[in-house]
């Protein structure tokens, strides 16, 4: 069984060569879906999202969930990057790419990923206010959690 | 282990990071802390930094050996235990 | 309502680069999903699918197809890219990006033009085999017409 | 209109077209054909190439001035028919 590639970085990335590594030389593959989360300005509002990560149990857990995602769907391959430190709106925080033979698996996979992703691999963002006020925590959304939900 | 305490490194993250005033600290755990939940109480009760950074324990989240644990799991021996908030990335 | 950019052409097109289009400058844009279809060499019997269309049509049932889709979500912007001709194994055929504030709407956007254009864009796929014999007409897939009914 | 007949273009794409052996042509439809489906039958009644083309009339596709249309449909008077088999694109 194909693994999933993780990394865990603060560099930026570049979604293009990743797709490349994963589609080239792959004549069977006829399906990619790729996710991109990007910082929101939030009304300009926000001049960075600071993002602490618990390193080693980051990498773990995107490890695990994508794992889960092959397992479950007939996925070709599948890559997950994510992002750690200060991004400025407009900037990538993460990029899940699947690939497959149909369009249905690397759907599903991405999807389920970023779902699971989202309440479960330990990031935490802190916005940085232009305003110079001193920045929140980011609440967690309750629409996240019951996303997990459509994939019992 | 002298007085039935284990020591354990723990780590916390985000606002509780900052409310306990430490990224991380080794501590020994009394023997009569059997569960997460228990730990999460007896850390409560160490002072008021921690009284405030887990005011409400049903929201923390706490990892063993980096794998998501309930609070009414068994705490077992642990290297690394973390301490966190809802988690936020994507 | 913004409209989607809908393109009809022989040439490949960068994926990358109609990404860029659509998030530079965009900062509350949170959400990009992208889907690539690539053409598959069926375990090597294929040299080519050759794509023939209806030119007029098939741009405006795209057209259609994704201001649907970007009036049934909150969806920031959508890019659709198909090409017709001969295309080789492992190259690009169809492109659908969308951008939202949040992923659902982009991956809800994306799937349900991938579903519509399946089987309502007039686009015909004709084998090229790497074994001379005449190439047949691929067949329509059951399959397809019923993925549609999940947007019911 | 002489003899009731509408001129009208019609098009034929992948195995319509390989079969009737041709991508468009002019046509006069009898002004008795006032269906999608009335059509069809009457283009299959044509010569053998239609006939083996619309073999199975109930699989053909139709467009109607570039919009799909079923075969209950009126034909109303489109400036542009087309006929193909199920679309594979995507």
């Amino acid at each position: 069984m194909t693994k999933a590639k993780v990394i865990v970085q603060s560099d930026d990335f570049d979604a293009a060569a990743e797709i490349r590594q994963l589609t080239e030389g792959k004549y069977d593959t006829g399906a990619v879906v790729t996710f991109t989360g990007l910082c929101r300005s939030e009304g300009d509002s926000l001049t960075a999202l600071e993002l602490e990560h618990y390193p080693g149990m980051a990498e773990a857990e995107i490890q695990r969930t994508s794992d889960e995602a092959i397992k479950r769907w007939p996925i070709d391959a599948m890559t997950v990057i994510h992002r750690f430190g200060v991004i400025q709106p407009g900037e990538q925080i993460v990029l899940v790419i699947a690939t497959s033979r149909h369009r249905d698996a690397a759907f599903d996979g991405a999807r389920y990923v970023m779902d699971f992703l989202k309440t479960n691999a330990p990031f935490w963002k802190k916005e940085h206010r232009t305003d110079g006020q001193a920045g929140d925590w980011v609440d967690a959304k309750e629409s996240d959690e019951a996303a997990k939900k459509r994939w019992q | 282990m002298a007085g039935g305490e284990n020591e354990v490194k723990i780590l916390y993250f985000s606002w509780i990071r900052e409310r306990v005033g430490m990224g991380e600290e080794t501590i020994g755990l009394p023997a009569s802390v059997e569960t997460v939940g228990q730990m999460l109480n007896w850390l409560q009760g160490r002072n008021e930094q921690f009284a405030a950074a887990l005011e409400f324990p049903e929201i923390i989240r706490v990892a063993l050996d980096q794998e998501h644990a309930d609070h009414g799991q068994s705490l077992g021996s642990p290297r690394e235990i973390a301490l966190f908030p809802p988690m936020t990335g994507g």
